[in-house]
């Protein structure tokens, strides 16, 4: 049953080595710098399919040891530097993916299965630097060649929502990837705006829009947790904060002072 | 050309003639250009009376048509229902290969790029892939890429999906999937065939005269810095503050 | 785009021989009594994943060529008469299937991959009469035996929902199933209780409740079309009236009886 | 026994006994009987302070803790999330087999059912299943089913589901998935070993002294006609309503 949380308590029950999920929306920034003030080490990311903001501050602060994605990139902001940065120096070990196959791979999770078959993808290089990745004969139907990848089931799958019910159920909207995370994941915490007195799951329509807490582990309060990114039919994003954060974080030093900086606002909200 | 604006509505021009006759087409969040061609086509239908024209805007609240959270354009892909979408390139070489990942050996490359995104699937399942990328450099052309993040033709799987064309601030080409190679199908105003080529880092097929891309006419012109205008202030609003700040 | 059309038109663009998935939840009774009306032979049913009334009254009348199913059943009243008895005489093509095979087969389509593994099956007499499975070894991770099926891509879609808005789009709640058989299908016809003035994809919430309209081909008016079906967060089925059906589709001659009677209250519901 | 009130009771009771120590339990949606026994053990953990226990009805709105459509209640099995499931079957085999098709050669089987559902799934998935069929007669429990819709054991591959016990209106038995059969743990009141033995069709393993079913006890019969009641009510109304009459 799910249990509601600090942000604190939520944050240490994330242990080195463990693969964390993080989405590209509804990101909880304020787990991150939760994270980031408990010291975490090692943690292996696996980004939803994209990260932005959040894997490049988790790189920065050193809390990286593997990070699959398909992309990491501050959008509009430009590259993410601290990424760039460490793919360069070889801090970590990288498994450069492409969108639909991370996607595909969860979904291998959810269904209890070892493999998902993909569309596309052959001609890639991608299939070169991952070799877990294979291309079979398809066994049904007319001869020719299907990619097929393994299932990805995330240790923790770590997200930022707009409402939690008192019983953990969440209002994810239509970010349906989130809850494609929590099915693959072992684990699930959720960091969200506020909770709620009423039930999520009442009628037919408030009930599509939740992930029910028979999928969710902890739920922390932490307003504007998503902040600088953005939250839907809650805000959006601050881009200019983004930009800044793009800015300073080109060199070690200035990340560390936007880290600082970033790390004392988020415990002034919290 | 002009200037910036002059520029950028030729671009846009040109955009909403290679998605003619697409029923849906998916832009990415940061393309306000590829975007602005879509709506100018979706304009120009709904002005002539032709087919309505759905443009999807990822990462977008208010043109979202989607509620089956981040995999549903691929899915969608998969099925046929999208018509169109736009790929760009750290490097593009003459085979149509696109790079998003980064220059030199992998995985400690030179530079780094943000990554493959959704290319390596998309280039295969969306039939019209317009390369777009404004910087027409032998750095961004290249004869061969470094890292296929997507490969344009496959001979050894079906595939309804491949390149259709790429567009530059100097040209347009055409790509044959059968030959599995760029034609120069026009050169923007201000540039000669001859700068074409040298900016090219690959080789492609020329025709023996060049000619120029069109200009948008009057129609169009005023389409795009009214309707299209207010359109992207909904979504592009630095974009859109900036076209007007060029003009 | 999706056309606003009458009953018996949607019902007209249903042709002989074509596949038609249909659910058990959300089921169009209104456009079954339209089918059967315009004399509609030959289909071949999909039922995502079983079926109970709809598809004993189109076997009844003679209208399914082909079959694949995971169970039909009267549920609380009792075993499918029409069903039973055409198996025995051997009316048409039966496929048996098991329900998350249906559903993984749908979801092949709707990735456009041809198959999907599964879990679970191995040792089911169903891979003996469904030589289209296969069993295959695992070509990633553990070595192992798992079951592949292949995707099932509908012709036609046909369900019933609560509501559209003025742009085709369709509020199904959180019967997610009903959106897995448009995206898997060629074309979807759905009847809804009434069609809306407000945009269902106005907020992240309402959202979440929705089937898009680009998925939706065909939309018809049929207040209380799952009749005597239930149709969540609208009503409850008409146990009394399911019972009644069960009752006198034992013979041939009440089942003639029954649907005649059927055919003429669905028009003047309508 | 008593009476169709205590028949139904005792089953109740043992239902909640053979679920003790789960978490999640899915019961179907014409299933009363088990979905009462789901709620005794939800009522007497919540009583003794033991940890919650989550009952999920198939195709009831009221308890449906499921937003993801028909296909829920299958990935949370493979997920491991559901601990206990209930089949039964128009045929049970010795070996655990389960034949929810029909009887004679397939597919123009002489009898036919209403098919196979979950069952090749779910045996395969779900840790705990209780075989749950009323009626005890050689008609039901055969040497070797016509037709496997769901296999008890399949050492070549790897699996966490399978049958855990079988229930009928005249006894209980355990299963033994190593042996790949049943042994009669209980009989119910008013039956003796010899009457299980000419019922069932298939052999079992007994033991020297057969023990009887224990009946529920009164705090147990005071949850069951009170709570339980008023539950079972909101959702098998018919049901509920026949336990009063036959009261």
């Amino acid at each position: 049953m799910t249990e509601i949380v600090s942000l604190e308590a939520l944050a240490a029950d994330v242990r080195p080595s463990q693969s964390l999920a993080i989405p590209v929306t509804g990101v909880s920034m304020a787990a991150t710098a939760a994270l980031i003030e408990a010291g975490i080490r090692d943690i292996r990311l696996i980004c939803v399919p994209i990260s932005s903001m959040q894997a490049d501050l988790l790189i920065g602060a050193g809390a990286v040891g593997a990070i699959e994605t398909s992309a990491v990139s501050l959008g509009e902001a430009g590259g993410a530097p601290r990424f760039n940065a460490a793919v360069r120096a070889g801090s970590f070990a990288l498994r450069d993916s492409t969108c639909p196959a991370i996607l595909a791979g969860l979904l291998a999770a959810q269904k209890g299965v070892p493999f998902m078959p993909i569309a596309g993808i052959v001609g890639s290089d991608l299939l070169k630097v991952r070799p877990d990745w294979k291309v079979i004969d398809s066994p049904v139907g007319e001869p020719g060649k299907v990619v097929v990848v393994p299932a990805i089931a995330p240790d923790i799958a770590l997200f930022h929502a707009p409402e939690a019910d008192r019983a953990g159920n969440i209002r994810i909207g239509r970010l349906r990837e989130l809850a494609a995370m929590a099915y693959a994941a072992k684990q699930t915490f959720v960091t969200v705006e506020r909770i709620v007195d009423r039930n999520l799951m009442e009628t037919e329509e408030s009930a599509a829009a939740v992930l029910p807490s028979l999928y969710v582990d902890k739920v922390a309060v932490a307003p504007r947790g998503a902040w600088p990114l953005p939250l839907p039919g809650e805000y959006p994003g601050d881009d200019v904060e983004v930009a800044r954060y793009a800015a300073m974080a080109r060199s070690e030093e200035g990340f560390r002072a936007y880290l600082s900086g970033f790390l004392s606002q988020r415990k002034q909200v919290a | 050309m002009s200037g910036e604006r002059e520029r950028r509505e030729l671009l846009i021009n040109v955009i909403a003639g290679l998605l003619d006759g697409i029923r849906h087409v998916a832009v990415g969040a940061s393309s306000p250009i590829p975007a602005a061609g879509a709506m100018l086509l979706r304009a120009r239908n709904q002005r002539d009376g032709k087919p309505p024209v759905r443009v999807s805007i990822l990462g977008s609240q208010e043109h979202n048509f989607f509620t089956n959270g981040a995999v549903e354009v691929f899915d969608c892909a998969a099925q046929g229902r999208v018509d169109a979408f736009f790929l760009g390139g750290g490097q593009i070489d003459g085979a149509g290969n696109i790079n998003l990942v980064g220059t030199g050996p992998y995985p400690q490359t030179d530079v780094r790029w943000p990554g493959s995104f959704g290319s390596a699937y998309l280039y295969h399942l969306v039939p019209r892939v317009i390369l777009f990328r404004e910087e027409h450099s032998p750095r961004v052309f290249v004869p061969r890429v470094d890292f296929i993040s997507a490969a344009a033709t496959t001979p050894e799987v079906k595939r309804r999906g491949g390149p259709h064309a790429l567009l530059t601030n100097m040209a347009l080409f055409d790509f044959d999937r059968e030959r599995g190679g760029f034609a120069l199908r026009s050169v923007h105003p201000g540039f000669a065939s001859s700068d074409i080529r040298a900016q090219t880092g690959f080789d492609y097929i020329e025709p023996a005269k060049v000619p120029t891309t069109p200009l948008p006419d009057p129609e169009t012109l005023s389409l795009l810095r009214g309707r299209i205008m207010d359109e992207l202030a909904e979504t592009y609003p630095a974009f859109a503050r900036s076209m007007l700040q060029a003009a």
